[in-house]
């Protein structure tokens, strides 16, 4: 069945061009950077979008979280290959502008009243029964049976897509445990254990948000030294983060 | 309102109407005298014929309605036994199969099983009488069925002779998104 | 033939079609090359134009269709009903401004530009006539334009009179990104 119940933001760039024009910023990496931690509030606090549409969500996210780390951390190394995923998102967001702005026209438009009426078939012309030809009985089977089987009934959410995506629950509590186990760690054991670089970004994004959470607190000596994770404090005293994720 | 903007609105208004508008309901609508409108009337049909145009006004004591240039006939002719006797489309023919094994159906399922709008194709097999048509109410619209000329056109009697009938016609598939469909509307009506 | 009696011809084959008519059929009933079609419609609408005629000619990719002036809309409106326009969603208005500027496009295109699913509003654009869809071949699915009934309801004669067409039609970086978030699709989804 498809899922009715439909979320504010239909896609990832339709909320992060949202959050933008809210700010009342212009498209750049440094206003992407601005909203990051809404975005992402956002897509861990809305239920209703569907297994599918959260796959986009998380692959924006994980640019989003790129940008954001690179505007806090200048030491985090970007690849030519990150470099361009910035640039394209944000090139993406601005022809996404476009098109939204200009279906806003559209409504205008179909507002305006200015319709263009036309006539109907052949109106006028009297009706007669001419047979179809070069048609059977079979062949009306043969594509009737054609279009049931291209009926592409609603899916099924597509478990497929997403079953590979770390989410950022699944990382927070991750951590949680290993804070449990080993008071602190680095930035770089974390990275270290991570399987790829979306996982590393989702690592760094659930530290961001654990940070902001006050689950944990971070260390850097100097420039470009280690991170070191440290449990936070008064976790005790704070009891449960607000947003934890018990299993 | 100017005399050219009373004619232009009189064009389209006969052209939008496939029968005899009475004159008096253009005046109302253009918010001049009946007078007026026969005076434009006038002036359009002596401009088409200046103007070797394609279109004719037709008056009828107190009607007028808008035709072709009886020059033009046999072209008019070519096309229309063209669109009546050329062979069916694919989307004609996949709305036909629906509409006999599904018959009576409406337009809003017929679509939701094809998953495109349908209006234009009903409209030309009601047109050739391969489709029949019935209204269930003013505001559920219409049922649609295959025409009983069409259906002995292909050498049965009625729709449960087509080859399948009792499986094809209960496919579950069907059942299915029409179920969606039906959902969907109720729920989703104005989204 | 001469080149009034070709425009004579093609305004009442386009009045007694009332849907859209292919520039090749107008052209094989008229017994003329397609190019002297494409040129008598450009001169029609021009004169409609000049004359404040009722009438205009809507073209959209290799048809044309008649239909009546925008600027007399209010009046028409009184005399027959338009179809319901129910409201679209932004969603719905944003894909929509995708497939007339853009189209005809795949709906892979389609997404890499909204960067999300975009089968449903697809369906229901379908449905309600304001899109069509034509098969490109068996596996590669199907490509996207503004239907008919689209342009109509804005009051355009074709996709190139939309705002700003220049601007949004063509883009060298659109097509950058596109090209992207295809090969992207290529390996993450399949749809």
């Amino acid at each position: 069945m498809y899922n009715v119940k439909v979320p504010k933001f239909e896609g990832p760039l339709n909320l992060l061009l949202e959050l933008i024009e809210e700010q009342k910023l212009n498209i750049t990496e440094m206003s992407i950077a601005q909203v990051a931690d809404d975005y992402l509030e956002y897509v861990r606090g809305e239920e209703n979008i569907s297994l599918e549409n959260l796959a986009d969500f998380i692959s924006i996210a994980s640019k989003i979280i790129l940008i954001k780390s690179r505007s806090i951390l200048p030491i985090l190394e970007v690849t030519s290959e990150e470099e361009k995923e910035i640039k394209d998102l944000e090139n993406q967001l601005q022809l996404y502008k476009k098109f939204k702005d200009a279906g806003g026209e559209f409504d205008k438009l179909l507002r305006s009243g200015k319709r263009i009426f036309s006539r109907d078939y052949l109106l006028g012309v009297s009706t007669v029964f001419v047979p179809a030809k070069n048609l059977n009985a079979f062949d009306l089977k043969k594509t009737f049976k054609n279009i049931i089987d291209q009926i592409t009934l609603p899916e099924k959410l597509p478990k497929e897509a997403v079953r590979d995506i770390i989410t950022l629950e699944e990382k927070i509590n991750e951590f949680q445990k290993r804070l449990e186990s080993r008071v602190e760690f680095s930035f770089s054991q974390m990275k270290e254990s991570a399987k790829d670089n979306i996982e590393i970004i989702v690592s760094f994004l659930a530290l961001l948000e654990m940070i902001k959470q006050r689950i944990v607190m971070v260390e850097q000596n100097s420039l470009f030294s280690e991170i070191n994770i440290k449990k936070f404090k008064a976790l005790t005293i704070h009891g449960q983060p607000k947003n934890q994720i018990n299993n | 309102m100017d005399s050219p903007k009373i004619k232009s609105i009189i064009e389209s208004l006969l052209f939008v109407s496939g029968e005899p508008v009475k004159l008096a309901k253009l005046a109302k609508i253009c918010q001049v005298e009946k007078k007026e409108v026969e005076k434009s009337l006038e002036e359009i049909d002596v401009f088409y014929k200046e103007q070797n145009s394609g279109f004719r006004v037709i008056k009828s004591g107190d009607s007028a309605q808008l035709g072709t240039s009886p020059e033009n006939a046999e072209f008019v002719s070519q096309l229309v036994s063209g669109e009546i006797n050329s062979e069916l489309s694919k989307s004609a023919l996949e709305t036909l199969a629906i509409v006999a094994y599904r018959g009576p159906i409406t337009r809003t399922q017929i679509e939701a099983i094809r998953g495109v709008n349908t209006s234009y194709i009903l409209r030309s097999l009601l047109m050739r009488g391969i489709i029949e048509r019935k209204e269930i109410s003013e505001t559920r619209g219409f049922l649609y069925e295959a025409s009983f000329d069409f259906l002995k056109s292909v050498g049965i009697q009625a729709v449960k002779d087509l080859p399948d009938w009792d499986q094809l016609s209960k496919n579950e598939k069907i059942e299915e998104i029409l179920a969606i469909n039906q959902e969907e509307n109720n729920i989703t009506k104005d989204q």
